[in-house]
């Protein structure tokens, strides 16, 4: 898989490139054994290869923390850029090149704590990405200091004596973010349930948020612990236009119909924290995505020359 | 300017006498006016069209904004005074002068207001709507009345003028025409041409509709015709066609179309006073050029929004004001690490903190410089004049490219909102060309493959097949791959750094005004170079031995400096940002806080450059700069 | 050292004879031992216990982590090795020396990784876990196979230890206990008190039970067994027990111990390597004492919630490395601005950008001076040791009330894990005072009652009954109104830089160490402190003509700096950070980018200071500023 | 009113000092006439003498804006800082000082923009403390540029063709944050209704957090204008725990039982953009607030110094 079909030159020739999981494959990814962020890497190239997606069109935009290393791993375009602020630059990318594909992964801390007003942004904007949360509840890769999402309690290096405040809810939070198109959660230790939410999310037009639930066995280990053993303390959204796997409905008897349309009723689901749910919680395919919104007739040299030379008409002398 | 307040006061003292025969024609090579009101009496606008008049008629011209300290400032206040001073003469005007020599004032709080700051001449000629002696308000009047015995104590030839009362002839709220009627009287004394101002009235009422043009000249043509009939003096500023075709407008304006004409695609900000006029021009018109202006949620996303563009291979820029720029600080360094190219604007205002946000500065080059934590290398530069804030887009996008780093081009408030006329620049086509094609990498070739003698390497961008990497702000090798080791760390900084030295190789010294040695050099940056020239030819029209020179690019400095020093006894610069002075209390040689080009130049040359710089949140005046010239002289030769 | 290495050698030539006479002993002032692991194994627990028993038994001692590059290496890997180096001796130990005498490595290829960084003596001795010569992974034994022929080209001697297999005797995962099987053969090497070890291991696993705590005793003393029945020699570092009672403890915990002791209440703060581990250290103790470590959403909140507690009357500080300094900017030119006194601890690593988290380098200094936007003018010292980045913590807070004013203290990764005993602070309750009471304030004294000749005003917080005002960034007058005429700006401005006047007339000028005159004086500050003296200590020892002095205050710069380079014919700074050598490809004189203090130095004495700096992300050795020493001199007297 | 009660001084004598609406005029309101702040200020001059809070215990903070200047016009404690960091500051001040009572001003650029991420996060703390939205639609100060809450199409300096982005809405962003405790909006125009907000606002044991419609009349006049003369195009949500005027029955008619404690119902009624809805939308008083969470025994200094020896000790050689 080495010849570039000339498509990408401009000569009009078929690309007939194939692509592999193989050619998804940048460095060895150096995360913990027992990582989720593994499957979830697993996941993304599983889809890039399942979407035949042009590795040279493809990037990966992070912040910073262990998920951020993301980039690294996928051998697409990446950047890996400063805590917090994957969004910005991921819009920047999409704005003025919205033929590539792009993925974001943040962590909880990127997200959610220095990056929170970005995250409300990129919301409203709605630029057509694949927005990743692996969430593990915890800042991994500073060694263990507490989260937005750390639940209540739950120590850490910089609250040995527990976390003073209830988790904060990446679900409910995105939901309260007007033109929000796309929400959903998954779990890394369900591949399937986190392939196909995945997939939904590449196709959907517009920002897909995901949050990921993400073991850490380093520092939380603890707490997803129950929920991987025990299946029943999940509850799968389900629908027609939802995401729907018969083959977990032995292992996942606790489902919900949900129509990821309703708004209301997908902000009570979310909103509910007794139980742990997964699966798209709202969708809307009809709002308008920034990079179009701003989609403007592109203009050659000349004419910009020609429209400059009248701007400077109107400030002659 | 001189021969025209002398002329003026000798008017003054002929009194009634020449009222009888017909006006008497002042000839003067330059002046100045300002017209002066409460906020929203549009005195601004006003100025606007005279000044535009005067560049068009072919005056040199320099139009500063006066802008009120508070959002609504009380009608009739000191501190609320809102209008436009212009300066125009027969040869090019670099600055805004000195001192006022007419002034038109709605109400006389805001012209004791400008009297307080020190903006009008000895001599100046006033003339002041006198409303408010019959005011309803009885302490209106007593004011009115106190107000006159003040200013009774200076020198001024105040002419009453009923503009109230003429402009009610023609409408009903004078808040919205008392300026017209101004620019009228304006017109007469200084003999403008009418079509030109109509065209001008024209331009900036065009969007409100044929009513509104119509009865604005119809004002304008009333405050002509009472000066003709009420004025006993006119004042001659000769004009002189020029042969180049010119423009005129004012900094921001040409920040912006410079943002065009370097063919930029995307300008990424958030509003900040004074650099968001940048963007207001842009929101107008860049849509046009295919261009968008993205305002984002801050200015941290402003940059990296920019960043992301430009990373991914289109030309960005961003544009600040002090601020944001310290906002943007983490991102900036991102982009050097990654080798991004990116074109920085920082309007200048007053500082620190929220300081003066409608305030002329040049106290952010330090923090241009050195603001990003850790090494990182970038190009510092400043534009000196509106013709620069358009040329310096242009250039700094070219380095930021060339050089895959950051360019911050330095402006100001005074630059911003000034205006002035200049040669209409040559739109050339080759600075709109794309910066990279989508062409295949071949896999063996990295990312940054650095040439170890310059550390230049080529671009890569995203849709080249091939190219695959991931750019990281972490250390990292010429694969882009985290590398901690001691020697790729230290090849890094090293291919950073010296791509400044390759810069700085290409610069040329910077041209010296006057002789090449003598007494003192002053050395400047920035929107102060009008009034130190002016304030230098001045000096050295009275025989005394004083050069300057002028400095583009702060960092990487250019060639040449020391040995240009060398050749004068004495060089100080001024600047528009704070130094201790030298007999401060507990100031001493030693701890002296020093202005920050004075620094930067002691630094790199061990020249013991001196300094006289004020933050008086407005531009310099040539006439101090002259006064701190000759006290530098008379403090005698340094060691 | 050179005692130690050249008796090893000795011995290794000896070869196996030896072994029938009972260990050699070979006694040296001091040396250098290294424990390295896969990351995850706990050769850093051994290090640390290593390092606190020879404090304890009355060494000097300064120990270093060895940090893996990556999160999660893979196992064996060269860049993966993970650790500790704990330099004792006799005397007093400043720094981390230069190379490894003796290393105990689980595998070979850590080792390789810490050979090929250069750390090893040319004559160490290797202590080297032996398994893999029968792993049953034949890519392993491959990789052994090499990795000895590698090792046999050097000069090393190698001493082959079956810990595995010892240790499985004991415990079944070997993981978590090969550690202490390595400390026990320290501990018999260099003959450590054993109740002392078995007393750190107690401090080191208390909280995991009384079975862990027995099981890694049984290990120690295993490898404590094999040691002495299998090792021909013993290395004896003299003790002196102090006669002055001392702690050891790492940077940041001096640090967090600082802010204890400074009386503070509140450390707000974001984490961030490496300075996170000040904050696990307050998180842990500070609310016993009625602290509050507030861990905010960002670095920008961290830092407004300090200035918040600050303005109310609390004592505050923020704790962070370079990427949140640059994020915090904003905020501090707005304290300075309000006159909020607030203390901010940079502990710096590798930049550019997100650089080298874990790595020490000093390249923040001059964002530290320069990153606000504006002229904010305010302190920036630096802790040198361990020690001074406790009493740092004290000094800060003083100033910042004092001066009213910001106080950025610098540390960096160096200190922040290096761990040293010195002398236990005197505490003193004077320290605790709570900075202002609520006492009513008469209404006609205004908020900034500066006083003109020095700045300095009193403090007033919320509660002070007719204290009330608001404080605001904009520019203001005595009253705290917004004022934007000039006169009250460059009031404002000259009220705010005297300050800094006043307190740099209260400094002390650096003293010198050797010679107050000669070749050459090298000019450090911070953690290089140790390794600078050293090896002008070294230098002097060897007849050259040098002495150094080491800067705490960094601005404002301490007075009689300029008569102190005077005496001396050549200055260099010691940094570690970015510059670009003079004989670089395009560097000139002109041109050349110099290290930051060098930078400081140039400006303010106009003396031509050169530098000499590297950024290896790691301390830099005595050895090599020696050489740079040398080098320097040979270049000869400058001009 | 100049003698204080030697109360503050802590030597037990009663303050017997009145307040009256004088007391609390700082300097002279500079804002636009018509510009709705200053019904705004007169409101919040009215609370402080309503429940005669002690001037020097009233810390008004804000972030830069029109708004923002509004801790200058009133004669407590202030505190006009950086734009978008209002909260933390107010977080620092009720953090150390929880005995102070703390008034926020934000502008709609200033909370929802570049504030976003420390609303987000003030909201979750839960710190007791008033915080107002002034929402002129726009940023003021800086001359009329689009803010995130500009109604779609309306066109500002920045993007004069108008602006490109449905607006963000201020009340489900709130709600959507754990921890949110009180969410409630209002109107300047309607005074009395802008008081019994903030008193229920001051009241509220945490972070109540008001969006107040304010008028701006030199840049948004039109925004409102509607609104202001056609109480019909308002819906009061009336409850006996939330706020009921009965004076106000008769002009606005469109009233709405809304039970504040009820947060699914608030998200849907914050939600629907079809009505301009005032009234308390949410308020739980079971939340920890921060300052009472992080709430420490006071040490004296001999205290500090014992422990510190203790822990000095810890470390001795
Ligand atoms: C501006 C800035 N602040 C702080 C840091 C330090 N930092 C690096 S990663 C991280 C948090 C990591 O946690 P999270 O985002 O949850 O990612 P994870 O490692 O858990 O995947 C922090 C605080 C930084 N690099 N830059
Ligand atoms: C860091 C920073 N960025 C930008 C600005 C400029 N600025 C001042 S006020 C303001 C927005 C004002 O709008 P809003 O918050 O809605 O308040 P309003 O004036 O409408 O009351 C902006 C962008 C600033 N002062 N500081
Ligand atoms: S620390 Fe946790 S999140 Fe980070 S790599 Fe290890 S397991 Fe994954
Ligand atoms: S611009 Fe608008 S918000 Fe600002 S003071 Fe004027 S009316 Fe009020
Ligand atoms: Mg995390
Ligand atoms: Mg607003």
């Amino acid at each position: 898989m080495t010849h570039y079909g000339c498509s990408l030159l401009g000569c009009g020739v078929i690309d007939e490139r194939h692509f592999d999981m193989d050619d998804y494959q940048g460095a060895i990814a150096r995360w913990c054994p027992g990582c989720g962020d593994h499957s979830i890497l697993t996941a993304v190239q599983r889809l890039l290869e399942e979407e035949q997606l042009k590795p040279e069109e493809t990037v990966l935009v992070s912040g910073i923390g262990c998920s951020s290393r993301f980039p690294h791993y996928v051998k697409t375009y990446g950047f890996h850029g400063l805590h917090g602020r994957a969004l910005p630059v991921a819009i920047g990318i999409k704005l003025e090149r919205p033929e590539l594909h792009v993925f974001v992964t943040m962590g909880d801390g990127d997200c959610c704590s220095i990056g929170a007003g970005h995250w409300i942004h990129a919301t409203r904007y709605n630029a057509d990405m694949v927005a990743m949360l692996l969430d593990n509840n915890m800042y991994g890769l500073t060694k263990g200091q507490t989260s937005p999402t750390t639940p209540l309690r739950f120590p850490s290096n910089t609250q040995p004596h527990g976390s003073y405040l209830r988790p904060l809810n990446p679900l409910t939070a995105t939901l309260g973010v007007t033109n929000a198109s796309f929400v959903a959660q998954t779990a890394e230790w369900i591949p399937q349930h986190l392939f196909e939410t995945l997939k939904a999310a590449y196709h959907h037009k517009g920002f897909a948020f995901i949050r990921i639930l993400q073991r850490c066995p380093v520092y939380t280990s603890k707490i997803y612990e129950d929920a991987v053993r025990s299946p029943d303390l999940i509850e799968m959204l389900i629908h027609d236009d939802g995401i729907h796997i018969p083959d977990l409905d032995q292992i996942y008897k606790n489902q919900v119909i949900h129509d990821p349309s309703n708004l209301n009723e997908a902000y009570r689901l979310a909103q509910d924290s007794d139980r742990m749910r997964i699966g798209i919680f709202y969708r809307n395919e009809g709002l308008p995505r920034y990079e179009e919104v701003r989609r403007l007739p592109a203009r050659t040299a000349e004419e910009r020359v020609k429209l400059l030379n009248e701007e400077l008409d109107r400030y002659a002398v | 300017m001189a021969t025209k307040t002398r002329a003026a006061s000798k008017k003054k003292r002929r009194g009634k006498a020449a009222e009888k025969e017909g006006p008497e024609v002042i000839r003067v090579p330059e002046t100045t006016v300002e017209i002066v009101s409460d906020s929203g009496e549009g005195a601004q606008k006003c100025g606007q069209i005279f000044g535009a008049v005067c560049a068009k008629m072919g005056n040199g011209a320099w139009t500063v904004e006066i802008i009120p300290a508070e959002i609504q400032p009380p009608a009739r206040s000191k501190a609320g005074g809102s209008g436009n001073r212009i300066r125009f003469g027969t040869e090019e005007v670099t600055n805004w002068g000195d001192a006022t020599n007419l002034v038109v004032a709605f109400n006389e709080q805001v012209l004791l207001g400008r009297i307080e700051l020190g903006a009008l001449a000895e001599d100046a000629i006033v003339l002041l709507e006198n409303q408010w002696a019959t005011h309803p308000d009885e302490d209106i009047r007593k004011e009115w009345e106190e107000g006159l015995k003040e200013l009774s104590k200076h020198d001024y030839r105040i002419i009453e003028v009923p503009m109230e009362e003429e402009c009610l002839k023609i409408v009903d709220d004078t808040r919205r025409g008392k300026n017209m009627f101004a620019l009228g009287m304006l017109a007469w004394i200084y003999d403008r041409d009418q079509e030109l101002i109509r065209g001008q009235i024209a331009h900036q009422f065009r969007k409100k509709g044929e009513d509104i043009y119509q009865r604005n000249v119809e004002l304008m043509e009333a405050g002509y015709a009472w000066a003709q009939k009420n004025l006993d003096f006119r004042i001659e500023v000769p004009t002189v066609p020029s042969d180049v075709p010119k423009v005129v407008m004012n900094g921001n304006e040409a920040v912006g179309m410079g943002v065009i004409a370097a063919g930029m695609e995307l300008c990424s900000m958030y509003p900040i006073t004074p650099a968001t006029s940048a963007s207001h021009y842009l929101g107008d018109v860049f849509e046009r050029f295919g261009g968008v202006v993205h305002q984002a949620e801050d200015e941290i996303a402003a940059v990296g929004v920019a960043i992301g563009a430009s990373y991914s291979g289109k030309v960005a820029c961003t544009i600040t004001s002090g601020p944001g720029l310290s906002l943007k600080q983490e991102f900036l360094g991102l982009a050097v690490m990654l080798e991004v190219p990116l074109v920085v604007v920082d309007v200048q205002r007053g500082g620190p903190s929220t300081g003066l946000p409608t305030k002329a500065e040049q106290s952010d080059l330090l923090t241009a410089c050195f603001g990003q934590h850790g090494d990182a290398p970038h190009v510092v530069m400043a534009a000196a004049t509106i013709d620069e804030c358009f040329h310096s887009m242009i250039t700094a996008r070219r380095i930021a490219e060339a050089f895959k780093t950051v360019v911050i081009v330095l402006t100001d408030a005074n630059l911003a909102t000034g205006v002035q006329p200049f040669v209409r620049p040559q739109v050339d086509a080759r600075w709109q060309q794309a910066p990279i094609g989508l062409a295949p990498v071949p896999e063996d070739k990295p990312p940054y493959d650095w040439d170890p003698r310059t550390g230049l390497a080529q671009r890569r961008v995203p849709g080249q097949p091939g190219g695959m990497y991931t750019a990281t702000g972490l250390a990292h090798n010429e694969w882009s791959k985290v590398a901690y080791d001691p020697d790729s760390h230290q090849r890094g900084c090293q291919m950073r750094s010296r791509k400044m030295a390759v810069l700085q190789s290409t610069l040329k010294p910077p041209e010296i005004r006057g002789d090449d040695s003598g007494d003192l050099l002053v050395v400047g940056w920035g929107s102060t170079r009008g009034a130190i020239e002016e304030a230098v030819d001045r000096a050295r029209a009275e025989g005394l031995s004083v050069s300057s020179c002028h400095i583009t690019f702060l960092s990487p400095l250019p060639p040449g400096l020391k040995q240009m020093f060398s050749r004068f006894d004495r060089v100080m610069t001024v600047e528009i940002n704070y130094s201790d002075e030298p007999d401060d209390p507990y100031v001493t040689e030693e701890n002296r806080r020093r202005a920050q080009l004075c620094r930067l130049l002691r630094e790199a040359t061990l020249v013991d450059v001196d300094c006289w710089s004020r933050v008086p949140g407005q531009p310099l005046r040539p006439g101090k700069i002259l006064k701190a010239i000759k006290q530098r002289l008379e403090m005698g030769v340094q060691v």
